[in-house]
């Protein structure tokens, strides 16, 4: 167990750096230039893909959390990129923050348990699941790279859209984020707090029901 | 992206990136735990495609959706983590395909 | 005036049916007698103001259409609730409610020991009513919906005795055979729509000429189908099965209804349509023709029936054959003379042997009777006199109106010749029987066993109908006299016309003395052979048993359709219940469900509850999808 | 006034609010259920008032956007077709719900609320003027009916529900193919995407395409309706059900099958219906004499009228397929009358049972007559009216049946009389072997009718005897509409002009902008290109 940790992790860190190194040349190549924006760029993509497979690939849950967190805040450099500090920051606090600390609760509660020695029973689908993916990989391929969204930039370079930052400084702000709520999106927003409120009776009934199954043992 | 910098298509590209390694993790975990993590992951692409493209098209709707998948999120994780410490008290075992009635 | 009248004529019955079957309990018999024999004699009362009122018009006048509201009118269809008064709706109504409230009046004490006391008087002014209905429609919708409620009528009526399975499966006999003549006159409506489009009398006959063509195809389908319908309601052959079974109705039920005036209603509805049967021949022909078979087919068979009503019942048959004989050959005056004479007559019979059988308790059969005359006075006097008419002696009536059919008819060319001598020949037999039935129930000694109880005699209420009808069967036929005058006639002529070829005042004198001979002559057979008990008769029976086994199936004809008709359709009618409709039908479907409940539990397994069997199918689909989309795309 | 949403949301509602009925507060889910009933009855009531008997189209049009990126319209409305079914359904609904008060099966809240979201979804059926909309109601209509059996049902309810569910699913199935490939044909043809009923009238399909969704929507409603031999769920379903169920399901469930072909079959695929009508005229006169037949051998009441519908039901659907404006107006009029008319005789069927304790095989009852007077009367008048005498309401639907049907196909027409004589004979084995004889395998005390059977039969034996009397109330209404709904099938079918009385727009219309692919050949070639 430990020793499969160690080797992914080893792997990982090499496929990390070399992936941040093709990804800034490559954009170098692609834009014409070497910005700082790109390198960053790299660092993040890199940190999210990579922290992303150790999720899905590291036995335990534990240690699988950490690494969502490590993901997460590749993200939320992510948003940083595209001018949404606010994003960014809720991505920090609410993901980073609450909902992975939820999870580490969970697991402390639980312990680190080993899953059950049953066999899977859809062991056949395994590679049926691999090929879903590659192909769904390959769909997403074929559709971003047929799809000329060099379209927006050439606009921009025109000057016909004002850039971010430039006219409206407060692109990506809270307030924006707040007026964009209140002023458009009312209804989805009292959607959410609605959400919210039966996730949270959900989750106490929830509790209480464990506790009184707890009890009747 | 203010001519230099980064392309929408290298955000589009990691966001289906993480998109798909939540998928397979979905499909191929067996932990509940492990699923719900993935399920994160997934989010966290789709979030990823909306704050680019609100980049892209200059307009702050996108982001104003990624908070709104944040909330959902929250919610999920919420419920969902409640749903597996109730099967967890119950049975001690956690299998994702042990959990195939609706009745405990 | 005329607008209303005939409205509240039809009314009355209907009201008092309705306020009879809606009162809440048994209403006292006394109310009952007043609201029923009330309504109708108060119809008749009116029915006599609209007569003066016609009798005070021009002859071209006398038609009066009253429409009360459009009952429907469909694309360039258009159908009245309308009434026609004229000279032939008015003789009908006339017949119709005076005989009906003399029959509904004998029925107060006839039906005094009935428990159903209500709804006998109910269900005979609703009969009242349809009849008037039928016979004052002013289009043939509304005479196909009288002639279907007379026959609902009949058919209450014949199954009054609901207790009775002989009464009841006889009632639902008489059903059928009359909506299947319902259908033959909804089919011939179905032609004059197609190719008239009205039903209203006024218009089809105005137009018949022109739209259907002189002896063309549809003139000639429409008075065949048509006849369906006369057959079936007026009992000729082969639909006339269904009239001796209705013996099975209380004896006034008989008298009105079977008698008098529903069965009537075939004549009265081929004189009604002549206008369509001068442009069908051949139609018109075949009536005769089948009219002069029923008459002596009819006959023959009422010479060896031993229930007393059913003799009366063939002799119906065979009466309205005659009037067919005259409708077919256009002699649509001595038709409706006949009719009237018939039902006065006829009346007279059935309401003698109802006082017979009220008498006997019940009992119908012949052989149960014998020297009855001196017990029961007014029955043997009006059997008496309507026995003297039926068979045309004269001065009765029936000489009259029978003998004017037969000279005319043997003045109508081959045809007529043909059902004239038939019909001659019929009367001897009409003579024949019914004296047969006189002399058994009335002469000769008392039946094996005596009488026990002594026959008890009735009240005036039984006996002053039978006394009245006995008077006009006696000299109603005087209205119309041969080579004399003929009121009947000239009243009618407006409506229906006169045959252009009458007979000479030889053949009319010919005619009647052969017939009044042949008839003495019957008399005399039948005095021979039943005027002294019963050996004689029993003795000629055995030598005759073969024929008379032939007679007294009626032909076979009910054999005949039970055989060919009733029992092949049970047999389909079970063959589709058990094979049919087990296998066939349910068999396709349940091979579908079955499919598709198979086809369901083999793709269960994708249900088993795996949250990631779902998850990949669901991708799967979605990749799948996508690869599609791509590859139509490009 | 969104008479027609109304009419639809009236019962919803009370089915909604009957949910929120706590279980031991039945009187208050009575009163709530009968209430929600009869304001349905006084919304039709006031619609009957304001409908302009003269105007063909549909009226009281309610549109609201649904989502119309994708043609979707809530748009109800009804013509003189609709108007009568509307009526029909509200009426019977009343009248079941309110027999429901004295005779309160189980758990009645459930039934109840069951019972009014089977009106609405009817109602919408009838009332709906867009495809999907037809579609959605047509299936939600099932839902309760399936309920019902399934659970307040007799025996060998689980195989009935089955057989009628997947039945009749199956027809559906294919009718939601052939309605979204009607609108993609027609898009083809107009350049508009629509599921609205109104702009597919008139649209050439071409006879191949014409013929095949024309097929696939007469699947579905030969199957509802049932035409023979597609009625293999009717003994089962109508057997299993509580009579109430029963009744409505012969009373107004039948007819969606036949309205559908009078406001989509016909009008919107005249060439495909033409070339079935002859089949579907010969099965519908052998489900007469089929039906007939059965219904005289049948072994129990309810089968006898289920089987004795299936006739009735052929009359209506000959009617409907001979495009003829009598025909059409008969069958519309006998939609009506056969609703009214079944469910008078399955409430009789009920009353005997009740004095038979349950018992329904035909010949073991007898002898009604002597204790059961009122009963035996009223039967008599609902047997007649059943097999159709001249002069009952029944008759004039026929009569007007087959005049049509004689002047277009006379064989057709004399081989259905069979039917109509075949009526009398099974008619009267049940009226006569129930009523007549001594008294045996009955209570006939018990079976008279009383106050709770007066509710159910008073109002049906009046409106029976009103269009007895005066057809042309209804009649009246409904002829603009059955002219327009049958004009385009009778011109396909090259009828003489006299009988057509309504003009058929072509659709598009001839002044509309050309299509994209037709500009090639409308624009001359030197301004098209630059």
């Amino acid at each position: 167990m430990k020793g499969s940790s160690l080797t992914i992790g080893i792997v990982a860190t090499v496929a990390t750096i070399s992936f941040i190194v093709g990804l800034t040349l490559a954009l170098t190549l692609a834009m014409g230039a070497f910005t700082f924006e790109q390198l960053v760029f790299s660092v993040a993509a890199a940190g999210a893909i990579e922290f992303s497979i150790l999720v899905v690939a590291l036995p335990g849950t534990f240690r699988a959390t950490v690494s969502l967190i490590g993901a997460l805040l590749s993200v939320a450099v992510l948003f940083v990129l595209l001018t949404a500090p606010f994003v960014a920051v809720i991505q920090v606090i609410v993901y980073a923050g609450a909902i992975v600390v939820l999870f580490l609760f969970v697991i402390a509660y639980m312990g680190e348990r080993p899953l059950a020695a049953v066999a899977d029973p859809l062991v056949r689908w395994q590679p049926v699941a691999w090929l879903v993916i590659v192909v769904l990989a390959a769909q997403a391929l074929v559709v971003l790279l047929t799809t000329d969204l060099a379209v927006r930039d050439e606009l921009q370079e025109g000057g016909t859209v004002a850039t971010p930052g430039g006219e409206n400084p407060d692109f990506g702000g809270p307030e924006a984020i707040g007026r964009s709520f209140i002023d458009d999106y009312i209804v989805p927003f009292e959607a959410t707090s609605l959400v919210l409120l039966v996730a949270a009776v959900g989750a106490v009934l929830l509790a209480k029901r464990a506790v009184q199954l707890e009890r009747g043992r | 992206m203010s001519g230099s910098g980064v392309p929408l298509l290298a955000y589009l590209l990691v966001s289906g990136a993480m998109f798909l390694i939540g998928l397979l993790g979905v499909m191929i975990r067996r932990n509940p735990l492990m699923v719900l993590l993935a399920v994160e992951l997934m989010l966290n692409g789709a979030n990823v495609t909306l704050v680019g493209f609100s980049r892209f098209w200059d307009t702050t709707d996108g982001q104003t959706f990624a908070l709104v998948v944040m909330v959902v999120a929250a919610a999920e994780v919420v419920i969902g983590l409640g749903l597996v410490v109730a099967v967890y008290r119950q049975r001690l075992r956690l299998n994702i395909d042990e959990m195939t009635r609706l009745r405990g | 005036m005329l607008s209303v009248l005939p409205w509240i004529v039809l009314a009355l019955p209907l009201v008092a049916c309705i306020v009879l079957m809606l009162w809440p309990t048994e209403p006292d018999r006394r109310i009952t007698r007043v609201i029923a024999v009330g309504s109708v004699a108060a119809a008749f009362a009116l029915v006599i103001a609209i007569f003066v009122d016609l009798l005070g018009r021009d002859a071209e006048e006398r038609t009066e259409v009253t429409t009360l509201w459009e009952w429907a009118a469909v694309g360039d269809l258009e159908i009245n609730l309308a009434l026609q008064v004229d000279q032939l709706s008015t003789f009908m109504m006339l017949i119709i409610t005076g005989v009906g409230s003399l029959i509904i009046f004998y029925s107060m004490e006839y039906m005094e020991e009935d428990r159903d006391y209500r709804r006998y008087f109910a269900e005979m002014t609703f009969f009242v009513f349809s009849m008037l209905l039928l016979v004052l429609a002013a289009n043939y919708l509304f005479l196909i919906v009288g002639w279907a409620f007379v026959g609902l009528a009949s058919y209450l009526l014949i199954g009054y005795y609901y207790d009775r399975p002989s009464a009841v499966a006889a009632s639902k006999k008489a059903f059928v055979v009359n909506v299947i003549g319902d259908v033959g006159m909804v089919l011939a409506a179905f032609l004059l729509i197609r190719d008239l489009g009205t039903l209203e009398y006024t218009e089809v006959f105005a137009t018949a000429e022109g739209g259907l063509g002189d002896g063309s195809t549809s003139a000639e389908a429409v008075g065949f189908l048509l006849f369906v319908g006369a057959a079936a309601k007026s009992a000729q052959i082969p639909l006339h099965t269904w009239l001796p079974d209705a013996m099975e109705g209380p004896t006034p039920v008989s008298a009105l209804i079977h008698a008098a005036t529903m069965v009537t209603a075939g004549v009265y509805m081929v004189a009604r349509s002549n206008a369509l049967y001068e442009l069908a021949p051949y139609a018109a022909g075949t009536i005769a023709v089948v009219g002069a078979i029923t008459l002596f087919m009819a006959a023959t068979i009422a010479t060896v029936q031993d229930d007393i009503k059913r003799v009366l019942a063939w002799s119906t048959v065979s009466q309205i054959g005659y009037m067919m004989v005259a409708a077919g050959l256009g002699l649509y005056g001595a038709a409706m003379f006949h009719m009237m004479t018939h039902a006065f007559f006829k009346a007279c019979l059935f309401l003698s042997a109802g006082i017979v059988i009220h008498a006997m308790l019940g009992e119908q059969s012949l052989d149960r009777m014998g020297n009855l005359r001196g017990r029961l006075r007014a029955a043997f006097v009006g059997m008496l006199v309507g026995a003297l008419a039926i068979s045309g002696i004269p001065p009765f009536s029936g000489f009259f109106s029978k003998d004017e059919i037969l000279a005319y008819a043997l003045a109508q060319g081959t045809l007529g010749v043909i059902v004239g001598i038939v019909g001659i020949l019929g009367a001897g037999l009409t003579a024949f029987y019914m004296f047969r039935l006189v002399f058994r129930a009335f002469y000769g000694p008392d039946p094996d066993g005596g009488y026990n109880p002594e026959p008890h005699v009735t009240t005036w209420v039984m006996a002053a109908p039978v006394l009245i009808l006995a008077f006009l069967a006696t000299f109603a036929g005087w209205i119309q006299v041969p080579q004399g005058w003929k009121l009947v006639d000239d009243w009618l002529d407006p409506v229906v016309g006169t045959p252009d070829l009458k007979p000479s005042l030889g053949l009319e004198a010919a005619t009647s003395l052969v017939s009044v001979a042949l008839c003495v002559v019957a008399i005399g057979v039948a005095w021979w052979l039943f005027g002294h008990g019963s050996e004689r008769r029993l003795a000629h029976a055995k030598t005759l048993a073969r024929y008379r086994e032939v007679l007294h199936q009626g032909y076979y004809f009910d054999w005949a359709f039970e055989k060919f008709l009733i029992e092949p359709g049970r047999q389909v009618g079970a063959f589709l219940r058990d094979f049919m409709e087990p296998a066939a039908i349910q068999g396709s479907i349940r091979s579908t469900v079955v499919a598709t409940l198979e086809t369901a539990r083999g793709l269960s397994f994708l249900q088993a509850g795996l949250v990631r069997l779902y998850v990949f199918t669901m991708i799967a689909g979605l990749a799948i999808v996508g690869v599609i989309f791509i590859l139509v795309g490009t | 006034m969104p008479y027609v949403t109304l009419m639809i949301v009236i019962p919803l509602a009370a089915a909604l609010l009957l949910l929120a009925v706590p279980e031991d507060r039945v009187d208050v889910a009575k009163a709530l259920a009968v209430l929600g009933a009869l304001a349905t009855v006084v919304v039709g009531a006031v619609m009957v008032a304001d409908f302009d008997r003269s105007e063909g189209g549909l009226q009281f049009v309610d549109r609201q956007n649904w989502a119309d990126q994708v043609g979707l319209e809530w748009i109800v409305g009804v013509d003189g077709i609709s108007l009568w079914l509307l009526m029909l359904t509200a009426g019977l609904f009343l009248v079941a719900i309110a027999s429901l008060v004295w005779k309160t099966p189980n758990r009645p809240i459930a039934f109840l609320a069951l019972l009014l979201l089977g009106e609405a979804g009817l109602m919408g059926v009838f009332a709906a003027g867009n495809l999907v909309l037809f579609y959605v109601f047509w299936e939600a209509m099932l839902i309760p009916f399936y309920f019902l059996i399934g659970m307040w049902g007799g025996q060998r309810r689980a195989i009935a529900t089955t057989k009628f569910v997947i039945y009749t699913m199956l027809g559906s199935l294919l009718m939601l193919v052939a309605i979204v490939a009607t609108a993609f044909s027609a898009q083809d043809v107009t350049g508009q995407f629509t599921f609205e009923i109104a702009e597919l009238k008139g649209i050439d399909f071409g006879g191949t395409t014409s013929t095949l969704l024309f097929l696939g929507f007469a699947v579905a409603f030969v199957i509802k309706l049932p035409l023979w031999p597609f009625h293999g769920w009717l003994p089962d379903a109508y057997v299993a059900a509580p009579i109430v169920v029963t009744g409505l399901l012969a009373a107004v469930m039948s007819k969606a099958g036949a309205y559908g072909f009078l406001r989509i079959g016909l009008p919107l695929f005249p060439e495909g219906a033409d070339k079935l009508a002859l089949a579907i005229g010969i099965l519908s006169v052998i489900g007469i004499v089929y039906g007939s037949l059965l219904a005289w051998r049948a072994h129990t009441m309810r089968l006898l009228v289920g089987y004795s519908s299936l006739a009735h039901l052929g009359f209506i659907l000959l009617g409907i397929v001979a495009f003829d404006v009598q025909a059409g107006q008969g069958a519309v009029l006998q939609m009506v009358n056969h609703g009214i008319v079944v469910v008078a005789a399955f409430t009789i069927v009920g009353v005997i049972m009740r004095g038979t304790g349950g018992d329904e095989v035909i010949d073991d009852v007898g002898g009604l007559a002597a204790r059961a007077p009122r009963l035996t009367w009223v039967f008599l008048v609902v047997a007649m009216a059943s097999l159709a005498i001249p002069g009952s309401n029944s008759f004039v639907g026929e009569f007007f049946i087959l005049t049509g049907v004689f002047r277009q196909h006379i064989v057709l027409a004399v081989l259905a009389t069979i039917g109509i004589v075949y009526a009398a004979v099974y008619m009267l084995r049940l009226y006569q072997t129930s009523t007549a004889l001594r008294e045996k395998g009955v209570d006939a005390r018990r079976a008279e009718l009383r106050t709770v059977d007066y509710v159910t039969l008073a109002p049906v034996l009046i409106v029976m005897f009103l269009i007895a009397l005066w057809p042309m109330s209804l009649m009246g209404a409904t002829e603009a509409s059955v002219e327009e709904a049958i004009a385009p099938a009778q011109i396909a079918a090259e009828r003489p002009a006299d009988q057509i009385a309504v003009e058929v727009e072509p659709n598009p219309p001839p002044e509309a902008v050309p299509l994209p692919g037709d500009e090639a050949d409308t624009l001359p070639e030197d301004g098209a290109t630059p």
